[in-house]
């Protein structure tokens, strides 16, 4: 595990309101590793991702992209150098098809018009149930449906660095270990960097190559995916 | 669980052949069940399968294009939610719907309070309420946060008090959609605890959960949706073991 | 002693153009006043924005009436004058219109005067006048639907039976309406041969400019309102005939030569029928007070009713005047009409004092 | 031929509503900034354009002019005023009162200058041509409809090929999501704002010489575009386009039956029954619950 | 100056209460009503006709303006139980626009225009009550007597609910609240409180029209409310204190020019609304502002 690292946060304070909900964290995601972020509800796993994203302003600390500092980049420059997130909860536009999401997205990232249908195309392959309400207006899709587009949508940027907040919810268990599979193929074969912040453990560990375990805003762990196998040592450090 | 049966349990609810289409959709498919007095059902089946939509036409929220219910053997074929409420069936939402600038304890006391026009209560009733809301409380682990704004809740307790608003309430049936998806294990465990507490004490429960572990450790009997069909309603150990549903739904499991 | 009277005039919204024109004649007759030494001690007025609307000027009423005290006040507009009239008559204080024409302002109590004649005089004088000199007989009414509008409305009608008119169709319009092609097209469909317009400030200029734009080339008649230089400067005003106080400005009373001297030093152009009204509203309190002081009377609303009734006639710009007993100035009507941008009078009509 | 007549006349009035309306619209419909102040944009424009013109400097130099005002003054009501609210979760009414303040100050401003009468701006456009007997209509009708249809075209195919139109209905869907996607809801608002504001301009010129300009007239203007945004549907453009020429159009007719005081009622009373009966609007979605 | 002063607390607690029961539907049941000067109109026009018709007691006057009102108000609850938010706003706005139409035609009733002079002083059980020293004591005492009744209401279940609804239509209807009716009774009430201070404002200034129950009114009178603090007990009174005192305390600053003044004072007052609402979001009485640390 040479890697270099891709992403890193360095003492990051940041919170809302004055009261922080993340304090003094450090952590680094290296070149084509899966990092698993576990953690109980409220550790602030979530507020971390958005620190990442440039979407929360943090309080102190930096965050460093390919060793440039982008601590006070906003999510537009970021996502230029490559990053996508998926955001937590439905992380679409409910009055928009999602045909009309994947090409905003696209725009967003500056994929060109012709280059676009490819790229659905490479999505749908990935996740096929999409191809079924392509056409339909977001907001009348069920919950898992719309995780499943907002996991697309994050694809089509073929992001290096891609931050996921729970991808799992709403989703038949099933369908996420079918979207796990291929999305690990795919950042193998690519060499992707994917931060994984999730509650469904047992299947996120799965493919990661590398865990870290938040506590109250502070990073308790940091180890091989193998050694949170045995339940009693998860348990343990919730 | 494997041995007791549940057939056996007075039916409270009877679906009979419901149907309901989004334009060309059939998120609900001639779907009829029963459930069944003092046990938990868990609707399980693949994303858009049509199980939120089934809350919905039971709770009057969407009118079904065909097909009857009968809830304590009445129908309520055409019945308005908040009169659904008022026959004791109660509900949470997928997204939660909190009263969000109330604060926990209003949240609770809101629930309770069924009636439109403030009717004069005895003193004994008063108590009775305040007891309720304070048990529900005390059930979710709220009760000292009970004057904060249900908004600012972190996310595990802000699903707590979506529970704990069906708690405080006499209501025979609970239709509770997804509560614990997102929940840590910790969080789960304790929910779990609750939910079979509050089975015990009588109430009747339906939920949707997508979690295995969750499934596992609650179900009854478990109904399963796919495409709007339901393609199986039984003992928790046949439908997890159907290879048929296992391919479409749970997966491979170690 | 110092001597305040009040003033309600629209100052703000979209009547203010008439505020600064009636501002004109009383400030100048205040400079008059004290330059003359008329009162006792100086005497100045205390302005409150009316809007043009009733119930600012019911506010601003209260607070003169209570809070500055004064005995006598300057209103305008017709809405304006009948919701203050209550006030002025519950607290003896004297109302004293020179601007708004309806003739219900006739009716409003002892304690409210006009020094203006109404708007009926001056319908009465113009039909009659071009029913007989034009040839005009079928005529189109278009009036704003407030009790201004509605009372030339029902003048309008008995005058033109009584002289062999015929009044073909009415068009109310609302107060704050702005478009008028519409109803320029349903006057070329009536056919008429002239049109009267009886509405006032912003809109009146409106109407007559979008009739001319929507093909509408008859005669088009309206009444003294119309004549503001802001309408003078528009050239669809061309040719339209319009009624006014009658006020010989070329008289040779020391009076009307002053004002009209002094009035065009001071604002650089001729003065107009409001400007003489106010200042004569402003000056006919000087004249009152003076006579009380003279007698050692207390300045109060109940003495200057009194004084008034009881002098009756009054040397004011434009002549000796007399109150009619109702508390209205009798005034002759003068037809006019516009040429090049100026207001050319056609014939005077005379009443008869 | 009365009916004729009056149903020109609507088209022209209902063509410049129209335009203002899209603009109310486009702004309401992706930002959720209940923008009152739209109707000072519109005297704003129409003050610059007719203080250019009888300043002597021409027609283009007063177009470029009320373009500019009409776009800076949005731009900074939007920077200075709305993202400072919004920020602070403010509810739409918040935005709605300040806005309403802007209203009031931009009206009794430009008041203190130019005076608070009337004005017109001058132009043989304004007279009417007799086409056929009795059926007359200005130079500035055809031009209202041309200006109308022009702007609609360049606006319909801007939203649709340049992607713009996907950012403003994923803006008024959730902002914090449009940052996600890695897109600037700063800047999308603003293309709204400068959009909207570009979009009153021809209507406040042409009214400068049709109906001419008082400064209280922004409030009428206002609320004719809440009502043709409503009844079109928020947040279609087509939907508003058409309702803004329904809304003109049955002004005018209404004289055929009442008189011109009702008009506004009937207006109002079609946006009532709208609400009630289709509150979607003519091409809207569904209403948002 | 005493009488100037009683004058101006007397349109204050009118407005107050206008402001109170507008607070009410708005800061509660989320029903944001542009239209408020409709009811205030209403109740005026119902009291006057009832004061010169055929008797100016009070309790004639009073309970048919309410009535008025009342019935009235079920006009308004008709697009509150079908939209919420903008839509319903420009239901109501299309409301005021078509009363102010009715008001100024219907010139049999309310004058039009050129509404209706010499009305009736109040009459309180023979005792005939228009000098302001008498009337404060009737405007504060029904001011009083509506914030009770207000806040009895709001903190009973009943303002939960309401605030239930406000927060989530489909949740409160989950837990057996009957959303129609609810919203229904609220406005119901709301109206015919406010028609109270409609019959209270005819009869003291006596003499109405039209025009003080258009538009800018009902603006006026949420921007009482909105200032002030929305959802909180003493907002709407501060808020409409402030706005009836702010255009006094300008028309004594001596050295604006006269001619100006009125342009003056409508630029202050708009400045002021603008300016409070970015500073203070929430009213004068309302949270105050929590910025959120956020990258833009
Ligand atoms: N928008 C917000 N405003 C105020 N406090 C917040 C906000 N979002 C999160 N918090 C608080 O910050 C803390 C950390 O929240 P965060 O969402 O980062 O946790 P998390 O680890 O993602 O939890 P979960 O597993 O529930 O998603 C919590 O205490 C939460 O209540
Ligand atoms: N309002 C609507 N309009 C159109 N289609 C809808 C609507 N609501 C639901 N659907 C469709 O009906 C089907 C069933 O939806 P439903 O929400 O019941 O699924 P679900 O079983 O709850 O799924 P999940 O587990 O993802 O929440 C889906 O295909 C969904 O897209
Ligand atoms: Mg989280
Ligand atoms: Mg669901």
């Amino acid at each position: 595990m040479n890697n270099s690292v891709v992403l890193a946060a360095q003492n990051i304070t940041a919170g809302y309101g004055g009261h922080p909900a993340i304090n003094d964290i450090t952590v680094e995601l290296r070149e084509d590793e899966v990092l698993c972020l576990i953690g109980h509800n409220g550790a602030g796993k979530s507020t971390l991702l958005k620190c990442l994203f440039g979407l929360l302003a943090s309080e102190s600390g930096s965050v460093m992209i390919d060793g440039q500092d982008t601590t006070r980049e906003s999510a537009r420059e970021i996502s230029d150098r490559g990053v996508a997130m998926v955001p937590e909860g439905r992380g679409v536009f409910p009055s928009l098809s999602v045909r009309d999401i994947f090409s905003l997205g696209m725009h967003a990232s500056g994929v060109p018009k012709k280059e676009q249908s490819d790229r659905v195309e490479w999505v749908l392959d990935i996740l096929p149930a999409i191809t079924e309400f392509m056409n339909r207006p977001a907001g009348t899709l069920s919950g898992g449906q719309q995780q499943m587009v907002s996991i697309g949508r994050a694809l089509l940027n073929r992001p290096r660095i891609l931050l996921m907040d729970e991808p799992s919810i709403g989703l038949a268990p099933k369908l996420f270990q079918d979207l796990l599979a291929p999305i690990r193929a795919l950042q193998q074969r690519e060499k992707l960097s994917i931060l994984l912040v999730e509650q469904n453990v047992r299947e996120a560990l799965k493919i990661s190559d590398r865990a870290v375990v938040m506590k109250s805003g502070a990073m308790i762990w940091e180890g091989q995916p193998a050694e949170l196998e045995d339940n009693e040592r998860l348990m343990e450090l919730y | 669980m494997v041995s007791s049966s549940t057939d056996t349990q007075e039916v409270l609810m009877e679906i009979r052949n419901v149907d309901k289409a989004f334009g060309g959709v059939k998120a609900v498919d001639n779907v009829s069940m029963d459930l069944r007095a003092g046990i938990i059902t868990t609707l399980v089946g693949p994303n858009g399968a049509g199980k939120t939509t089934l809350f919905n036409l039971i709770t009057g929220e969407l009118t079904k294009d065909s097909g009857t219910i009968k809830w304590l053997g009445q129908p309520i074929n055409r019945i308005k939610p908040f009169k659904a409420a008022r026959a004791g069936i109660l509900r949470t939402f997928q997204d939660l719907r909190l009263f969000n600038e109330m604060s926990v304890e209003e949240n609770v006391l809101t629930s309770v309070e069924a009636n439109s026009v403030p009717a004069p209560m005895t003193k004994s009733q008063r108590t009775a309420r305040s007891e309720k809301v304070e048990y529900a409380l005390n059930r979710a682990g709220l009760f000292s946060k009970r004057n904060i704004r249900a908004k600012d809740l972190a996310y595990a307790e802000r699903k707590f008090l979506s529970m704990a608003r069906v708690m405080a309430t006499d209501a025979r049936l609970w239709l509770l959609d997804e509560p614990a998806s997102g929940l840590d294990p910790n969080s789960y465990e304790k929910f779990l605890e609750i939910l079979r507490e509050e089975v015990k004490q009588g109430v009747t429960v339906c939920i949707i959960e997508h979690n295995l572990d969750i499934v596992i450790g609650i179900s009854d009997r478990i109904a399963f949706l796919d495409r709007g069909k339901l393609l199986a309603d039984d003992e928790p150990q046949t439908v997890l073991n159907d290879p048929e549903l296992r391919a479409i739904y749970f997966g491979e499991r170690t | 002693q110092d001597h305040t009277i009040g003033a309600l005039f629209p100052l703000s919204g979209p009547n203010a153009t008439y505020g600064d024109v009636f501002m004109a004649g009383s400030d100048l007759a205040v400079e008059h006043i004290n330059a003359d030494k008329m009162l006792s001690g100086p005497m100045s007025i205390a302005y409150e924005d009316s809007q043009g609307l009733p119930q600012p000027a019911v506010v601003g009423m209260t607070k003169l009436v209570n809070v500055t005290n004064v005995p006598y006040v300057l209103s305008a507009f017709t809405g304006v004058s009948k919701a203050i009239s209550t006030l002025g008559n519950r607290n003896e204080v004297v109302a004293v219109n020179g601007g708004g024409v309806g003739p219900d302002l006739a009716a409003l109590g002892e304690y409210f005067w006009n020094v203006i004649p109404l708007v009926n005089l001056e319908v009465r004088a113009v039909m009659p006048y071009l029913i007989k000199e034009k040839g005009i007989k079928r005529v189109v009414l278009i009036y704003i639907d407030d009790p201004f509008g509605n009372s030339i409305l029902d003048e309008l009608e008995s005058t033109l039976e009584n002289a062999g008119g015929e009044l073909v169709e009415t068009m109310s319009v609302p107060t704050t309406a702005q478009q008028f092609s519409g109803i320029a097209a349903k006057v070329r469909a009536a056919n008429p041969d002239a049109v009267y317009i009886a509405s006032y400030g912003a809109q009146q200029i409106q109407i007559v400019k979008q009739l001319r734009d929507n093909g509408v080339d008859q005669q088009l008649i309206t009444y003294s309102g119309y004549l503001v230089p802001d309408a003078l400067a528009l050239p669809e005003t061309e040719g339209i005939i319009a009624t006014g106080q009658g006020v010989n400005y070329e008289s040779d009373d020391p009076i009307t030569k002053r004002f009209v001297t002094d009035y065009t030093a001071k604002y650089n152009s001729a003065p107009t029928a409001y400007n003489v009204n106010y200042y004569n509203a402003t000056y006919l309190f000087a004249l009152l007070a003076q006579a009380l002081e003279a007698e050692g009377k207390e300045v109060t609303g109940a003495n200057l009713l009194a004084k008034r009734k009881e002098i009756g006639t009054f040397d004011l710009v434009g002549g000796n005047v007399s109150f009619q007993e109702n508390g209205t100035l009798l005034f002759p009507i003068q037809v006019k009409t516009v040429k090049n941008g100026k207001a050319e009078v056609l014939d005077t009509i005379d009443f008869g004092n | 031929m009365l009916a004729l007549q009056l149903m020109i006349t609507g088209l022209q009035t209902g063509a410049l509503y129209a335009l203002t309306a899209v603009g109310f619209s486009l702004i309401f419909g992706s930002t959720r900034i209940f923008h009152f102040a739209h109707g000072a944009t519109f005297i704003i424009a129409a003050y610059l354009f007719y203080f250019v013109n009888v300043s002597g400097f021409g027609v283009t130099l007063g177009v470029i002019a009320a373009t500019a005002g009409a776009i800076v003054f949005g731009l900074l009501l939007n920077r200075f005023v709305y993202v400072p609210i919004q920020r602070d979760e403010g509810s739409f009414f918040t935005v709605f009162v300040a806005s309403f303040g802007i209203g009031i100050v931009i009206q009794n401003v430009v008041g203190m200058i130019f005076g608070r009468g009337y004005v017109t701006v001058q132009t043989p456009l304004s007279f009417s041509v007799e086409l056929m007997d009795g059926l007359y209509v200005s130079p500035l009708a055809w031009i209202s409809m041309l200006c109308a249809a022009i702007f609609f075209g360049i606006l319909w195919c801007f939203l649709k090929y340049s992607n713009l139109g996907l950012s403003l209905r994923a803006l008024a869907d959730n902002p914090d999501l449009v940052r996600v996607f890695g897109l600037n809801p700063r800047f999308i608002s603003s293309c709204a704002f400068t959009i909207g504001s570009i979009l009153v301009v021809p209507a406040a010129i042409i009214s400068g010489a049709t109906t001419g300009l008082n400064p209280a007239m922004g409030h009428h203007v206002m609320l004719i575009s809440l009502a043709a945004t409503i009844v079109g549907g928020i947040g279609s453009v087509a939907g508003t386009l058409l309702a803004g020429l329904a809304l003109g159009l049955a002004e005018s007719l209404a004289l055929l039956y009442v008189d011109s005081q009702w008009t506004e009622a009937v207006t109002f009373a079609i946006l009532f029954l709208f609400i009630i009966v289709r509150p979607s609007g003519l091409l809207g979605r569904s209403a948002a619950h | 100056m005493e009488a100037y002063l009683l004058n101006l607390v007397i349109l204050i607690s009118i407005y107050s209460t206008l402001a109170v029961t507008l607070n009410f539907i708005m800061g509660y049941a989320g029903i944001y009503s542009l239209a408020h000067a409709v009811f205030f109109g209403v109740g005026a026009y119902a009291g006057t006709f009832m004061a010169m018709h055929f008797n100016a007691s009070i309790f004639i006057t009073i309970p048919v303006a309410m009535l008025a009102g009342a019935v009235l108000s079920l006009i308004l609850a008709l697009p509150a139980l079908r939209v919420r938010g903008e839509y319903f706003v420009a239901a109501s706005l299309g409301l005021q626009v078509l009363a102010v139409t009715i008001f100024s035609e219907w010139k049999a009733v309310t004058g039009g225009i050129g509404g209706l002079i010499g009305i009736p002083p109040l009459d309180i059980l023979g005792l005939e009550v228009f000098k302001p020293s008498q009337f404060i004591f009737v405007t504060v005492g029904v001011l009083v007597i509506v914030l009770i009744i207000i806040n009895r209401l709001v903190h009973s279940s009943f303002g939960r609910s309401l605030r239930a609804i406000r927060d989530s239509e489909s949740a409160a209807a989950a837990f057996g609240k009957n959303v129609p009716l609810i919203k229904t009774i609220s406005v119901v009430i709301s109206s015919a409180l406010t028609a109270v201070a409609g019959v209270l404002y005819a009869s003291y200034l006596s003499f109405i029209n039209v025009e003080s129950f258009m538009l800018d009114t009902s603006v006026l009178i949420m921007a009482m409310v909105i200032i002030g603090g929305t959802g909180t007990q003493a907002g709407p009174i501060v808020g409409a204190a402030l706005l009836l005192i702010l255009p006094s305390i300008i028309s004594y600053l001596d050295f604006l020019p006269q001619t100006e003044i009125g342009s003056i004072q409508q630029i202050i007052y708009g400045l002021g609304m603008a300016l409070l609402m970015i500073y203070r979001p929430g009213g004068i009485v309302g949270r105050k502002k929590q910025s959120e640390a956020g990258k833009e």
